[in-house]
């Protein structure tokens, strides 16, 4: 189980000539993953997914806040100490490309958290050879013919896989999925899903994944829970059907409107919402972050941010003082 | 460049036109210097601009002849006690105004200040004046203080240059006399008025006339960071008879640069510059290119330390002089600039044969004679291994020669020395220093074995000897007093003995030569002769070659160049073609 | 303007640190340079025939000019010294400020070699975005290996080729000194002629030592933007070829005017092989002189003084950069 | 071009580093002229080496031949000694070439730790020491080098290299820590630290075999510049001189026996001016080579 | 030429690139039609030559590629592929519009748009310059900037989403009635994509063009083209009406690639990634069918024959085991429920 209460980044750009540039990356969220399950975060470009998700693998430190890794407070622990506690979450990079050495055969990246480890618990060399191999089957590549091989020589969803293997050598409670999808062919995205699912399922291992494609984070499985982030606030968390098919904050219902219609395949939903205008940094942080591009911006929302909460009849929380529920995702021809 | 004669108010004779030399002792014109002969860089050409007293020679044996300078002849008081000098009477400042016996008091005032040998306010020093007198406009006489008289005293006179007053006055105070002669007694006071007149120094050092005034044939016009241009002086006393119109002083940055300026015939006159056989040879084919040789007070030794093992041990310099076949080094390393030293004798060759003619001959020649070296080295206890020469001790002997990196012709003679050595089984090395100046600490401070040293600088005999056997070999002359340090102490490097036995009886060399900065000529001759059979016997350095004092000269556009020896044996410091052409020898070629 | 002036006011903070911590650095090296220039002014009046208490006297007055008192009191009063912009007096010279002697070698470095940086600079750039456009063909490959080449030899092997060409075998130019001093100084045919005449073998010798880096650098940027997509953007939307030159020549060079402010920097300093060999009287030539004179004041003075215009360049150049750039103008940081 | 297209590239980037040797072997076949390169290279190294050993010591000298032109018997001429001038430049390069191997060891070792360590780091650290290497890339070189030759007498190679050496590290730091930085980015070495690597694995075994080749790049050129400054410290006369070595020669072909007046001395000047040519274009060949190697832009024509 | 819709007939165009492996062709063969007025998509992933070929429509392949083979005729400006020069120039921009890839760097960094608006003026001899600003100004008002300001701004200045419109203006501010989007959306995030993709159809209609969209998401297809054709390995190998396509595959390729797009609603069980991986310019096959490797329906002929590209009606597909099969298999297949 790891949970967040609160957590707060802010990015102060030092250096820069302008005088020094805060970025409110994260506004106090509160996340709980249970141990086996799976969350998804989704929000637009910028919204601040990739920094919660580097925070909770602890490449990143937070200003404010309370992470608890079992049952295990960080905060008040030094980053030396952390360490050990954060292991056991571990980070796929988006880019499959970047995220292994390309001097290094795969068999040499597996090597080196696995020998870590043997020395750790006392096992022998035996052991880490056996272990790379059953890690590589885990993740559905043969090791055979895999590791002897450098990275180039694999496509990108094998790639992918790799480094999801290469996670897995330290036999992690969760996997912070960061677009771990978004730079593999289209043809093969699914299939990463699907392993993201099964190890889930087959290991008992959490999966935070994180996202700009709604539709992939029904992938990971139907007992998520879906957390819409906007700038830095999460503005709308419940199971992951629920909030798709019936979204009730505004900027929800804008994200799942942008979704492209396979028009062969679907109808439009009959509601779908426009924000008025883009994202804007510079906007300012008074009353709700969404009311200036809010279609349905009602009086309280310019003064006072909203937060998250659970009001009667609607069973995802959300953070909108006027909750309604829109007609917006396409829905497929069949279903008339 | 193409050049144009702009200024061409030649006055009178000569011909005219555009003179080329070149300043080989001082290495970069610096445009903004003052036109102030005491400034290391200053733009007062000797001989041209900048008039002395007297030309002194590098006579062989009598320090005190000249040649005519301001003053047009003078008179030496037969005990050497007093000059008395008589200017020229047409002398002019090149601003019209005559050059007066004031004008010379003054120059001698200012000369105090930097100190020289006759105008010394050191007490004790040795051939200081003791009193300036005007005896009328035309005449000055100075008296020597007989405490502690010096047979060069009027060389220290005449060597003084003359400076206006009405240019120069203002910076020797209206009591500068009085103080002079407070600085002369002893005491507290003495030392005050001592350090006042030094700090004088500086402010004379540094001082800059507005514009030239010049005594001399020329005055200069103009100076930029590679020339500089003089213009006659129609003032000049004898203007009549100096032949160009314009000198032009070319930057001296080394002799490869005089070298090209040679091979093209650019320079009418040029001083003593070392040059290879190869470059010597298309130097004298050059159109009108003539080499001029002359004596030159100085010569080339390879110097010991003392007080490092085994050259303590004069069988050991003794060897190493058997094994040097100088004619060898003097034809690689300056085979223009020198001639092969006949022997070690502490004295040029050409002053041996005037001072010690009888003792000359007696004196061991150390020919190259492997024999005989193989013999010392074994007296000295060396033993040979392996055919090399290794200490008494078995281990291994290298002679480490020092010479600063610039210095061409001392290191070509240390590699040709080193590969003789070598030859010889004696194994050797040639280690450079950066500079000179470092050269000089280092080798002050002891840390070399062997070092090539300047010595046998004439024509006073104590200069002479007192670098064999002076400060650096630890005897120090303070006020005819002397006395002596041992190795190591007080910038005693070479770490002789005190006493060295020559014929059976010990001798003082250091005290010999003292005693030579005031003998005469008559007195010196024993002494001199006792001191080079010392440096023959004992070996403090091995003599390599004595200096040729080489001049180029081009006679494609002037002509009358001396070949007189007379006329050629003047130092270093004075620069000839100046001097022979305000003599008035120098005729443009018609 | 206000991000110039703030940019300025903090390089010019830094800078000035740095100059003290050079300004120290210099005066420690400096004071504790080995060697004697007493006695070798000494040997030297002995040799000139002098006599040697007359030179011992003399050479005392000489030196007389060299501060004393504590270590830790020189440094302080040359730092103050340094304040009042007095570098204190040459040893070599007495009685001639330093800084005197500096501005006059200076204008004898600055000109030529801004000559030749200029010079190397424009027929660099020509060439090396002919490299980069031909940098597949024959002429390209020379080009550019010319270039490496050029770039790549020292500056004195040049310099002794040049003089060999020039000097010796052709005998067409002066490899000697400034200027011709039968020439009146001033604004005549016969001064210009004669300064040009003995400027054009150190230029020409300093051109052809920059402009091999040129050629380099501006072909590797043009390189770069050629392969940037607004280039094929530009040309995808048909804009004419004199056009996307520009595009390319603009993009190319502005890295370049960089560079070449930070080679002006080097200006003062970067000509010593040159100066040396052409007997040019500039501050590399002053420096070695200075270091073969042991003249500490002025050694010092002169490297600082190279330092300091390397500082001041480096600020130029990227001020330079902040005004022609406007992602720099407005605050971004370009990489 | 695309973003799609960035895979590409990274693979071409890999496989080239896998086949590393094929691509070497490719890129000298390319331009044959390269593999002239690096063979003068090695030649140099092996006249360094072995040269002196095959050549009596000390040189035979002929008093009686002294300053000659080229000849069938000496073929670069004489010196003033009268020794061979082809086996002065031999005796000389290894004083050349071992002076460039000691720069070249303290130039990496002290710039890739520096910039590792600045670029790994970041923060406060980085500030300092990049402010440092600033500092020191803005003090100009040679003029440094001319004081410094007063203080300190770097007589011999290992003083010498050990002076230049660390003059001469600033490029390579730079180099180095920019590099660092942009592998920082990367992926892997942020997973490597996510599995509780430990830093000398990250550095050691991730960052420094994908830097190796930048790091070779970066030392040559600057080693080449610290050498000829060193040379070029020789021929100005500042420096003292233990043995001979190229440097040297120039200061002497020159200034003694003014080669730059008469032809007899040519051969004493070329010698060396050959010697540094020759290096220079090796080097400008063998870097260009590593370029086209290491430089994925410039590969692609 | 005239303000109309101009068509557009791809014919057998080969485009091939020089690699150490010899010249390889990123595009093979490909036929294909735009209509008047139409919008085609064409998906395809990485690598399958998308870019390649919609260079090839402004005669653009960069070296080391060329066209190889096959034309490219639009109307009024006959076959680009031979077309060089000014000729060649003068079509670009004014006749073919052509959005950029990465149209986040397609502008110089040096220069604010309006000036580079100016070049792009001057550059196809536009005499009213003014009139030319106000046409850009009015075209990114109608996209929604603000379009002095924009015009006023370094490319730095603009977010993605504006820069990208920036794009599109400057195709169409010469009035070219032909446009290409070559992945007009990649790296921008949901809503914006949605902003362009809306703007690209309303003003395809506005202005009556032919638009040609290219795109490695099906789903931006869907959203905006009338007709679809996909690509693999070089090779169009199918191609209809997009409804028609999407409803009711034909090609084996085209039917994984659907299936394999996660969707919001429905069966997530349904889903299924394609087996194999998509192949690169070295590993597509010399001969036979370029999907056979992770084809289910692979038959013998596949190794070794090029499968026709056979039209039924309005649909064209290249397959074996497609066109071999009576049409009633074709029906067959199962659809999506
Ligand atoms: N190291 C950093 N320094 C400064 N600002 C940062 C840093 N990392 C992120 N930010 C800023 O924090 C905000 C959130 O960034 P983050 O990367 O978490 O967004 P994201 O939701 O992952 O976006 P995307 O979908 O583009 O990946 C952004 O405004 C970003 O500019
Ligand atoms: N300059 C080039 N040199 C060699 N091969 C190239 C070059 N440009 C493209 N290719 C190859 O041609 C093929 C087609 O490339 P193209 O860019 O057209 O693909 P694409 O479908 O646009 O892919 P993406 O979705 O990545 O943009 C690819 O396999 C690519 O590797
Ligand atoms: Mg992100
Ligand atoms: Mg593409």
């Amino acid at each position: 189980m790891i949970t967040g209460t609160g957590v707060v980044k802010t990015f102060k750009q030092r250096g820069k000539v302008l005088g020094a540039r805060e970025v409110r990356a994260l506004r106090g969220v509160d996340f709980a993953i249970p141990k086996g399950g799976a969350a998804s975060f989704i929000g637009e470009s910028g919204c601040g997914k990739t920094t919660l998700g580097r925070i909770i693998a602890g490449l990143e430190s937070y200003d404010e806040g309370e992470i608890v890794i079992g049952d295990v407070p960080m905060t008040p622990l030094r980053p030396k100490q952390r360490q050990p506690h954060f292991r056991k979450i571990q980070m796929i990079h988006q880019d499959p490309y970047s995220a292994l050495n390309p001097t290094r055969t795969i068999h040499q990246t597996l090597y080196a958290p696995l020998s870590l480890r043997a020395k750790q618990t006392g096992r022998s060399s035996a052991w880490i050879e056996e272990r790379a191999a059953e890690v590589l089957s885990l993740v559905g590549l043969d090791p055979g013919t895999v590791l002897a091989r450098y990275p180039h020589q694999l496509s990108g969803g094998m790639r992918q896989r790799v480094v999801i293997a290469r996670a897995l050598t330290v036999d992690p409670e969760m996997l912070v999925a960061d677009e771990a999808v978004s730079m593999i062919d289209v043809s093969l995205r699914l299939g990463i899903l699907a392993l993201l699912k099964d190890l889930r399922e087959r290991l008992g291992v959490s999966v935070l994944f994180i996202t700009h494609d709604v539709a992939t984070a029904r992938y990971i499985g139907d007992d998520g829970e879906l957390y819409v982030i906007y700038r830095g606030q999460v503005v709308e968390r419940g199971p992951v059907d629920t909030v798709i098919a019936d979204p009730v904050h505004p900027y929800t219902q804008s994200l799942l409107s942008a979704i492209p219609v396979l028009h062969g395949l679907e109808r439009p939903g009959e509601e779908p919402v426009t924000p008025l205008s883009s994202l804007d940094e510079s906007q300012s942080d008074e009353g709700c972050l969404f009311a200036r591009r809010c279609p349905f911006q009602g009086e309280r929302c310019a003064d006072e941010r909203p937060l998250l909460q659970i009001t009667e009849g609607i069973p995802q929380e959300h953070a909108c003082y006027y909750p309604e529920r829109r007609s917006v995702i396409a829905r497929p021809m069949s279903e008339v | 460049g193409g050049s144009t004669n702009k200024s061409g108010d030649a006055a009178g004779g000569g011909g005219g036109g555009l003179f080329t030399t070149i300043d080989v002792n001082r290495p970069g014109l610096e445009a903004s210097a003052p036109a102030n002969p005491y400034n290391p860089k200053g733009n007062s050409f000797p001989g041209y601009s900048s008039m002395k007293l007297g030309w002194v020679k590098n006579h062989l044996t009598d320090p005190n002849q000249a040649l005519p300078g301001i003053a047009a002849s003078w008179e030496i008081a037969p005990d050497n006690s007093a000059i008395t000098l008589k200017l020229q009477p047409n002398a002019k400042w090149s601003d019209g105004k005559p050059v007066t016996a004031d004008d010379v008091k003054m120059s001698i005032g200012i000369a105090y200040t930097q100190g020289s040998t006759a105008f010394s306010v050191t007490p004790g020093a040795a051939g200081a004046a003791a009193e300036v007198t005007v005896v009328d406009p035309q005449t000055v006489k100075i008296t020597q203080d007989m405490a502690n008289p010096s047979p060069k005293f009027a060389r220290g006179v005449l060597d003084t240059t003359v400076l206006p007053a009405h240019v120069w006055s203002s910076v020797l105070p209206a009591d500068f006399w009085d103080k002079l002669k407070a600085a002369r007694g002893e005491g507290a006071d003495a030392e005050k008025a001592r350090e006042e007149i030094t700090g004088l120094g500086e402010k004379i050092i540094a001082f800059a006339p507005e514009k030239d005034v010049s005594a001399g044939p020329f005055v200069l016009e103009r100076v930029n960071p590679s020339e500089a241009l003089l213009v006659k002086n129609k003032y000049f006393y004898n203007a009549a008879n100096v032949a160009p119109a314009q000198v032009k002083f070319l930057n001296y940055t080394g002799n490869e640069q005089i070298w090209n300026y040679l091979i093209a015939g650019k320079l009418d006159h040029a001083g003593f510059t070392a040059a290879p056989t190869d470059v010597m040879n298309r130097i004298k084919s050059a159109n009108g290119n003539e080499v001029i040789k002359g004596y030159s007070p100085v010569a080339v030794s390879m110097a010991f330390n003392q007080t490092k093992k085994p050259y303590d041990n004069v069988h050991v310099r003794r060897g190493l002089a058997y094994l040097i076949d100088r004619e060898q080094v003097t034809q690689v390393a300056s085979p223009e600039g020198g001639t092969a030293a006949v022997t070690t004798s502490g004295i040029h060759q050409k002053a041996a044969q005037a001072w010690i003619p009888d003792t000359l001959p007696s004196l061991e020649p150390y020919k190259v004679d492997v024999a005989k070296a193989e013999e010392e080295f074994k007296q000295a206890g060396l033993v040979k291994k392996d055919g090399k020469w290794a200490l008494a001790d078995g281990s291994a002997w290298k002679v480490s020669m020092h010479a600063p990196a610039g210095f061409s012709d001392w290191l070509s003679a240390q590699e040709n020395i080193k590969s003789q050595l070598v030859k010889a089984g004696v194994d050797a090395e040639v280690v450079t220093t950066a500079d000179y100046p470092l050269y000089l600490e280092e080798l002050a401070a002891g840390k070399y074995d062997v070092g090539f040293w300047l010595m046998a600088l004439g024509p006073a005999p104590y200069d002479i000897f007192q670098r064999l056997y002076g400060a650096s070999n630890g005897w120090a002359n303070v006020a005819g007093k002397v006395q002596h340090s041992a190795p190591g102490k007080n910038g005693n490097w070479m770490g002789g003995p005190e006493e060295i036995e020559v014929d059976g009886e010990k001798i003082n060399p250091g005290e010999l030569t003292a005693k030579l900065n005031s003998s005469d000529e008559q007195a010196a001759k024993p002494i001199m002769a006792q001191l080079a059979k010392a440096a023959n016997q004992d070996l403090p350095v091995i003599q390599l070659w004595d200096y040729v004092n080489t001049q180029f000269v081009n006679n494609s556009r002037f002509t009358g160049w001396p070949h007189d020896d007379s006329i050629l044996r003047m130092g270093t410091g004075v620069l000839p073609s100046g001097v022979w052409i305000q003599q008035g020898l120098i005729k443009a070629k018609q | 303007m206000t991000l110039i002036a703030r940019r300025l006011a903090g390089h010019l903070a830094r800078g000035f640190v740095m100059i003290l911590v050079v300004a120290t650095i210099s005066f420690f090296i400096v004071n504790n340079i080995p060697g004697d220039p007493m006695a070798a002014r000494y040997e030297k009046l002995i040799e000139g025939g002098m006599a040697p208490e007359a030179a011992r006297q003399a050479v005392k007055v000489l030196y007389g000019f060299q501060p004393d008192g504590s270590l830790w009191q020189q440094y302080t009063d040359f730092m103050a010294g340094l304040f009042r912009l007095d570098l204190g007096v040459s040893v070599s010279r007495p009685g001639t400020p330093v800084l005197d002697v500096l501005t006059d070698a200076a204008k004898w470095t600055v000109l030529p070699v801004l000559a030749g940086t200029l010079l190397s600079f424009l027929v660099g750039i020509i060439l090396g975005v002919y490299a980069a456009v031909k940098r597949s063909g024959k002429l390209g490959d020379a080009l550019s290996i010319s270039g490496s080449l050029l770039h790549g030899v020292p500056q004195y092997v040049l310099a002794l080729l040049v003089v060999m060409i020039f000097s010796t075998l052709l005998g067409v130019l002066p490899a000697d000194g400034s200027v011709d001093i039968l020439y009146e100084p001033g604004w005549n045919a016969g001064y210009l002629g004669s300064l040009v005449e003995h400027a054009l073998l150190p230029v020409l010798t300093y051109a052809l030592s920059a402009y091999g880096g040129w050629i380099l650098a501006m072909k590797s940027s043009v390189v770069t933007v050629l392969g940037d997509d607004f280039i094929l953007a530009a040309e995808l939307r048909g804009m004419k070829r004199s056009i996307v030159f520009r595009y390319i020549a603009r993009n190319a060079i502005l890295p370049l005017f960089t560079m070449l402010a930070l080679s002006l920097g080097l200006l003062l300093g970067g000509a010593v092989f040159i100066e040396k060999i052409f007997n040019y009287p500039g501050l590399g030539w002053l420096l070695i002189g200075a270091v073969n004179d042991r003249d500490y004041a002025l050694m010092g003075g002169a490297f600082l003084l190279i330092t300091v215009g390397t500082i001041l360049a480096n600020i130029v150049a990227d001020l330079f950069y902040t005004v022609i750039d406007p992602r720099v103008r407005s605050g971004e940081e370009v990489s | 071009m695309s973003a799609t297209l960035i895979p590409e590239t990274g693979s071409a980037a890999s496989t080239l580093r896998r086949n590393f040797w094929r691509g070497v072997w490719r890129v000298m076949r390319r331009k044959p002229s390269r593999l002239v390169g690096v063979v003068i290279l090695a030649g140099f190294v092996v006249m360094a080496v072995v040269g002196p050993m095959l050549l009596p010591d000390p040189l035979p000298n002929d008093p009686a031949a002294i300053t000659q032109p080229p000849s069938w018997e000496h073929w670069l001429g004489t010196d003033p000694q009268g020794r061979d001038v082809l086996a002065l430049v031999i005796t000389g390069s290894r004083y050349v070439l071992l002076t460039a191997a000691i720069t070249a060891l303290i130039t990496v070792v002290v710039g890739t730790s520096i910039g590792l360590f600045s670029g790994f780091k970041r923060g406060r650290w980085d500030t300092v020491l990049m402010r440092v290497t600033d500092m020191k890339l803005t003090i100009p070189g040679l003029p440094l080098l001319l004081v410094l030759a007063t203080v300190w007498r770097f007589g011999s190679p290992w003083q010498m290299g050990l002076v230049l050496g660390l003059l001469g590290w600033g490029g390579v730091a730079r180099a180095v820590r920019s590099q660092t930085l942009s592998l920082r980015e990367r992926g892997f070495i942020e997973a490597a630290r996510g599995l509780g690597l430990s830093t000398t694995h990250i550095i050691g075994k991730e960052l420094l075999p994908s830097m190796a080749p930048y790091i070779a790049m970066n030392m040559l050129i600057s080693v080449t510049g610290a050498v000829y400054s060193q040379v070029g410290l020789f021929f100005l006369g500042v420096l003292p001189y233990e043995s001979d070595n190229w440097g040297v020669m120039l200061n002497l072909a020159v200034f003694q026996a003014g080669a730059l007046i008469t032809p007899n001395a040519l051969g004493y000047l070329l010698g060396p001016l050959l010697a540094i040519l020759l290096l220079t274009l090796a080097i400008v060949l063998v870097v260009d080579a590593m370029d086209e190697i290491f430089n994925p832009r410039l590969r692609e024509e | 030429m005239s303000n109309q819709a101009p068509g557009v007939r791809i014919d057998g165009l080969t485009v091939v690139y020089k690699t150490p492996a010899g010249e390889l062709p990123a595009v093979r063969g490909v036929t294909l039609t735009l209509e008047p007025g139409s919008i085609t998509g064409i998906v395809g992933e990485s690598g399958s030559g998308k870019s390649t070929l919609a260079l090839s429509l402004l005669n653009a392949v960069q070296p080391p590629g060329r066209i190889a083979g096959g034309s490219v005729e639009i109307d009024g400006l006959g076959d680009v592929v031979g077309l060089r020069g000014e000729e060649l120039r003068k079509a670009r921009g004014k006749h073919i519009g052509y959005v950029f890839q990465a149209a986040q760097n397609s502008l110089n960094p040096l220069k604010t748009v309006g000036k580079q608006l100016l070049d792009l003026g001057r550059s196809h001899g536009v005499d009213d310059l003014r009139g030319l600003v106000r046409e850009a100004k009015e075209l990114l008002g109608r996209m929604g900037l603000d379009g002095a300001r924009v015009l006023d701004s370094h490319q730095h200045e603009l977010s993605g989403g504006m820069r990208q419109r920036v794009g599109i203006m400057l195709a169409l501010v010469l009035n070219a009635h032909l446009v290409v989007l070559d992945e007009p959306t990649t790296a921008l995030d949901m809503i914006t994509q949605a902003n362009i993709l809306r703007i690209v159809r309303e003003v395809h209609a506005e202005r009556g063009l032919t638009t040609l969209v290219i795109t490695h998401d099906i789903g931006v297809v869907a959203e905006v083209a009338d007709r679809l054709a996909v690509m693999y390995g070089g090779r169009l190998v199918e191609q209809g009406p997009t409804r028609e396509v999407l409803g009711a595959p034909r090609h084996p390729y085209t039917r994984g690639l659907i299936q394999a797009i996660p969707r919001l609603t429905g069966d997530i069980g349904e889903a299924r990634a394609l087996p194999g991986r998509p192949p690169t310019l070295a590993t597509v096959p010399k001969q036979g069918c370029v999907f056979r490797e992770r084809c289910e329906l692979r038959m013998d002929v596949c190794d070794t024959v090029d499968p026709e590209t056979v039209a039924d009606g309005p649909r064209l597909v290249a397959c074996h085991a497609v066109n071999s099969a009576p049409a009633s298999t074709t029906v067959a297949t199962k659809e999506h429920a």
